[in-house]
């Protein structure tokens, strides 16, 4: 067991954590969110000179040639800063699946651009009916000559509207809630009869609905095994998991940091609010609270390469239990403490608490993943 | 000890519930039912019925245009707007300024206000928080200056919710700059909202919605006959607003018919391949939030009785039970709504396509399920149900001081 | 509504509360447990006095006629001083399978000498195998010429040992977990056959492990009708419930205000500990807990006479899971507030812990009536 | 950052479990898995095994005879101890006086005390507070009046755990009342438990268990050659004994077991007609429990990897987050098994039948299950493990102070 950072993480750390004390003041991100596309394509660039965005890539590609505990580390800088940029999107979810399922032609072509900031992707799977359920897939990828033609619509597509290239999954095969049949395509964004209809999320970043009508793709468009991605699907969401779970963390660390600073510095009745023991205890219950979440988030990280898959799946259901329960407390606490101002739509704290609430709601939700532990006892 | 209602009580609630279901606009009872909150005309619309019925003063005397219902009937009232998807009347009128007025007004501020609040012809806000009080509310700082027949108020207000909607604000004003006490010195002014001077500035909530404003008052003039009671008495008026019989507080009609909607809408979405309401841990969660809405529902009545018997005009301190555990409830129940929504309740759907002005005639199809863009904004708003009108921590405080007494 | 007492109500609560002033202090009650018996035979004799014995039975067998609320009060009074006397187990149970089951010859027989104090009853159901299941009853009874003969054994049958005439329930039909086949069996505690052993409960108050081992019974032994006693057997219970939630209000009411006295008096750093916030708050959550528990048990007392059997059994599970949970908090926060002494048998509020735990743990725990309810939702 | 344990980390696990599963007398171990304390000679003889092996000693330094384990090993150690069912050695000898004698002990006490002290052949206890003094400890009146070479003590200390087994106690006491501040004037003393003067009253847990006692000291003397330390600066070695590693504070190896017997439990009893183990609330609530055990074991990891990285002797503040886990998950667990057992959990057949001897040959059948008749003792008795050591509450001041600093 070894908990401390290497030298090249801890350079990384503190690059990453400079630029964004630089560059993402909550002023600056809100100017961020306000412009057309709804995020900073000068930050994007920045995360690509850093090298963020090759982290999870062989240098083969140009990448880092980093493992989950490095995504962690920049996930939770994220979250403590509220990035929007499109990384969990395209490093994490769009990254993970070329990475796992890619055959050589197309790793050679699509992660060098990802490193260098030029392409984005879109993770588009979920379906407005399958809520949590990853089999729950209604679109259709039928033969057509060589190619393929898709049809059907994809829901909550994180940074959908400004991916370049879809990741899609659909049925060549099987029923509704199958395993069996489901197939990734390479889907670019302006390929004839694809439509996007881009909306800001609930925490400020960008997603969208997309719909597929007689989406003609050719053969090289399948990412993977036909009929065989059910497992790729899974491993690209736990993967997202695990890194939305510690920027999630990020989140709480900060919104507990200013919970405390508010604390502090808020008087009523002649002195801090802070000077109340019952707010201590509850500002210590969310300390507790928060490095509960953290060990889950590195528990999550630690089993992303995890070969046994039961047991891959198992602990990734915990920290999303435990980080999904945890972030609840401390981001509704965090409200709480502050009062009036933590409603309000110009301070942070209620960002933090949207973005963790975004996780929670994001691959099923503690009571969805509970339930799958549940079936395991015994 | 007889724990049921009476026959006249249930034959009262029925009464209740017709009246809305025949007279409640459609549209308004649907933006409720799918968690939105009513639109300022919704409430207008709605206060016009019920007074016409003479049911919109329910909580005023019956000199005064009110009921003469007793605490039960006041609270099945409530309780049936609530489950009925009946926007509340708006409280800043019927039960804050109405029964001031009524206490301490003069005959002719009786006379020109009453009828007016009682048909929402005025709309009326709360000035008393300002950015340096928050629980403390007597270190409020706006200044008024007597000159000649006019106070010249100078200052800031903040969380005052509706003020852009409103026509008239009652403010707490700092009139004796150099009173003992910060009690003393505070007088309670009638504001119309249309002197020139005010700035009303949007507060938008983490909802995305507009509720709260700032408002800053520079050389405002306010004629002295806009005061109510004696000047430097205002925290007596105050006090008496903010002990007014509170047992409304829980909301508790509000909850019940949350988790009635949630079993509704579990129905239709799946979890692991089968409805969501056959989900094990899901109907685990639904009964307990049965069990506590059943508890509260109990204790409520208790309350209810006590007030009943009990014409002291205090505020029993047990109201602050029916806050604490009646605000715990509300967040839990739109906390299971939008839990069901799940990642669709995660799309700022409302603000990208402006639903809440759809009835104006927009015609684009819907992004998502409509109950699903609605799903989420609850759920945030209501974090504040547990910090307005006192903190639940200040509650306990409440109920340390005059109960446990520790 | 009306949750005012009546006249009559006023005056047995005052002679119920000054009987227990005077006569159940915590040393008494401690006399009375050590005893051969485990309780006091004057106090019982003082109950049948006051007419407690008799409460909830017609005046025509010599009762007061009174009904549940009246049940509730005695019931709460006795919470708050603890009392260990086979009243639950004789007036509640027992007697109210004989109201509910018995033909008037039984009635005429056995009420008034459980009002006068003569007789004592026991509600000898559960088995060992049975945990909650009402219907888990292995015990038989068999046809012998015109009578019967008993084979089985019965659990914690509360104030067993003590009880002179036991009600027993055996199968005379039906498999194990049937509805139907199940009969009651009036046994008098003496007859050839029943063998007793007596034990204390972790509250202090008697109960007993029963084996029948060919108990021989005439045809007058049967309650109520031959394979249908089910019904009876769920009223029984829920009376049981009922007059027990009431007991573990009264026992919580007791713990909560012994709490705010020790938090008063205890000094530690130069104050007395109930002027930290912390445990200001906590004792607040305790006082709405107690208040949301006797709200609850107010509810079973109004639905103990309920005619609509779905309604009744409904809402007597919401108020055993309400008052089981909130007793827990209360009781436990009890202790924990004391510190070291509240973890002592010589102090009273580990006894009142203890009670609402024995409560807790009889006919159902809150999980299981939370599961009885998650059964109705939808 | 590599969140494995190494294969050394892995192969020692082994190495323990199968120490422990080869040496531990069957007898000790089922009376452990059943729930029930050990007796003092399953104590006993377990450490005496432990000591045999070099394991007793596992905290002191190697020169002393101890180990030179990691705090991982440390960590994994006492995990395999308490999943497979062995007693935990002596606290009051291996974790408090024994580092104590090698901090602080003259040569001769080292000599003498700690070869005792490891093979338990002097069982000590420990004299800390008193009636008038919980958590603040520094208040304490015992007095030691220095008379020739001697000490004379009079004073009470009480919830002196195991007193009543003990052959030595180490206690702290007033050696000057007139000290400016109450943590000055304590002296810590070293008391031969069969000195005359000295009476020890069972104090009898809520369980009917006795575990600790009053302990009353009427003009006992104490040889001055038994102080340890300077005269006076007693609080010194009481502050050094108290911040000791605190990493096992947390006990998660005895939640973890509790949770894997429940299970096995649940298989054999049943709720409404099927086994217990299918139960959609019972599998809800062990599946949290998981959960929580989980988050601990990962925050214990943390804890335990910035010790070994850390040898400034301080304790880490973070402990209390690891007490308040810990104790919290060991009351639920402790729950969660007497809740399956029910109504059979609450008969005191252990006292009726005297099962805590019946290894002495008693014959009388069983009444009831035997493990349901363990099941309450542990739920009853945990209910200490969030006051003693420093209340949970403590816990969180500590917290607030070390870390928060509101």
């Amino acid at each position: 067991m070894d908990f401390e950072l290497t030298e090249d993480q801890r350079l990384l750390n503190d690059s990453v954590s400079r630029l964004l004390a630089d560059r993402y003041a909550f002023d600056a991100r809100r100017g961020y969110i306000k412009s057309a596309q709804g995020w900073s394509q000068e930050m994007w660039e920045k995360y690509a000179e850093l090298g963020l965005l090759g982290l999870p890539f062989p240098e083969e590609y140009g990448g880092f040639g980093g493992g989950a505990v490095d995504i962690m580390m920049v996930m939770e800088a994220f979250g403590r800063s509220l990035v929007v940029e499109p990384f969990l999107a395209t490093v994490v979810l769009g990254g993970s699946a070329i990475k796992y399922a890619g055959n050589e032609a197309q790793k050679g072509e699509i992660l060098p651009q990802i490193v260098d900031g030029s392409l984005k992707l879109g993770w588009a799977h979920g379906e407005q009916q399958a809520r949590y359920d990853l089999t729950d897939v209604l679109t259709t990828a039928t033969k057509d000559g060589n190619g393929w033609v898709l049809e059907g619509a994809k829901s909550v597509v994180l940074h959908g509207d400004c991916a370049d290239m879809l990741v899609v999954s659909a049925r060549t095969g099987g029923d509704r809630m199958d395993k069996e049949g489901l197939t990734l395509f390479l889907v670019p964004a302006n390929t004839p009869g694809v439509a996007r209809r881009g909306y800001a999320m609930r925490d400020g970043t960008r997603a969208a609905e997309i719909s597929l009508s007689t989406v003609k793709l050719g053969p090289a468009a399948v990412l993977g095994t036909v009929g065989d991605a059910y497992g790729i699907i899974e491993r690209v969401t736990q993967a997202g998991i695990a890194a939305f779970a510690a920027e999630s963390v990020g989140a709480c660390e900060a919104a507990h940091a200013m919970t405390l600073d508010y604390l502090r510095t808020r008087v009523q009745f002649g002195r801090p609010i802070g000077t109340n023991q019952v707010l201590q205890h509850k500002a210590a219950d969310m300390l507790i609270e928060v490095e509960q979440a953290r060990s889950m988030a590195m528990l999550a990280a630690m089993m992303v390469d995890e070969e046994d898959a039961a047991e891959r799946a198992r602990n990734i259901s915990m920290a999303k239990v435990g980080v999904g329960q945890s972030s609840r407390f401390v981001t509704q606490n965090s409200v709480q403490l502050h009062g009036g101002i933590g409603m309000t739509e110009e301070y942070a704290v209620g960002h933090y608490f949207r973005r963790v609430m975004v996780f929670e709601h994001s691959w099923g939700d503690s009571a969805y993943h509970l339930g799958l532990l549940a079936d395991q006892v015994g | 000890m007889d724990l049921r209602f009476t026959e006249e009580e249930v034959a009262f609630r029925k009464e209740v519930r017709d009246f809305i279901r025949q007279n409640l606009p459609a549209r308004t009872r649907e933006r409720l039912r799918l968690g939105y909150s009513p639109t300022k005309q919704d409430i207008v619309d709605w206060q016009r019925i019920l007074n016409k019925k003479g049911w919109a003063t329910y909580k005023w005397p019956k000199a005064y245009g009110g009921t003469d219902w007793s605490p039960t009937q006041r609270m099945i009232f409530q309780e049936e707007n609530q489950i009925n998807h009946a926007p509340e009347v708006n409280g800043f009128n019927i039960t804050m300024i109405g029964p001031v007025i009524i206490q301490f007004g003069t005959p002719e501020q009786k006379a020109h206000i009453l009828p007016r609040a009682a048909n929402l012809e005025d709309w009326w806000c709360q000035g008393f928080s300002e950015p340096g009080s928050g629980s403390d509310l007597a270190s409020l700082k706006t200044a008024a200056k007597r000159v000649g027949d006019d106070y010249i108020v100078n200052g800031q207000k903040i969380w005052t919710s509706t003020a852009h909607h409103a026509d008239w604000c009652f403010a707490l004003v700092r009139t004796d700059p150099n009173a003992r006490k910060p009690q003393e010195g505070i007088s309670f002014l009638l504001i119309d909202m249309k002197t020139p001077g005010i700035t009303v500035r949007p507060i938008i909530s983490i909802d995305n919605s507009h509720h709260l404003n700032e408002v800053f008052f520079d050389d405002v003039k306010v004629p002295v006959a806009n005061r109510v009671y004696e000047e430097n008495k205002g925290w007596d008026v105050a006090k008496f607003l903010l002990g007014n019989e509170r047992t409304g507080i829980a909301r508790l009609g509000k909850s019940m018919e949350r988790i009635n909607y949630a079993q509704e809408l579990a129905r239709d979405v799946r979890q692991n391949g089968k409805p969501l309401i056959e989900d094990a841990g899901f109907r685990q969660r639904v009964a307990k939030l049965q069990v506590q809405a059943k508890a509260l529902e109990l204790t409520q009545l208790r309350v209810v009785a006590k007030a009943a018997g009990n014409s002291d005009g205090k505020p029993d301190p047990f109201s602050s039970v029916l806050k604490i555990k009646g605000t715990e409830l509300l967040q839990d129940t739109a906390e299971l709504v939008m839990d069901i929504a799940g990642p669709l309740a995660m799309p700022d759907w409302a603000k990208e396509l402006d639903l809440l002005n759809r009835e104006s005639g927009d015609n684009e199809p819907l992004i998502g399920p409509e109950w699903a863009g609605y799903a989420a904004p609850p759920y945030l708003m209501l974090r504040a149900a547990s910090i307005y009108g006192g903190t639940n921590e200040i509650q306990k405080n409440i109920l340390n001081k005059a109960i446990l007494r520790l």
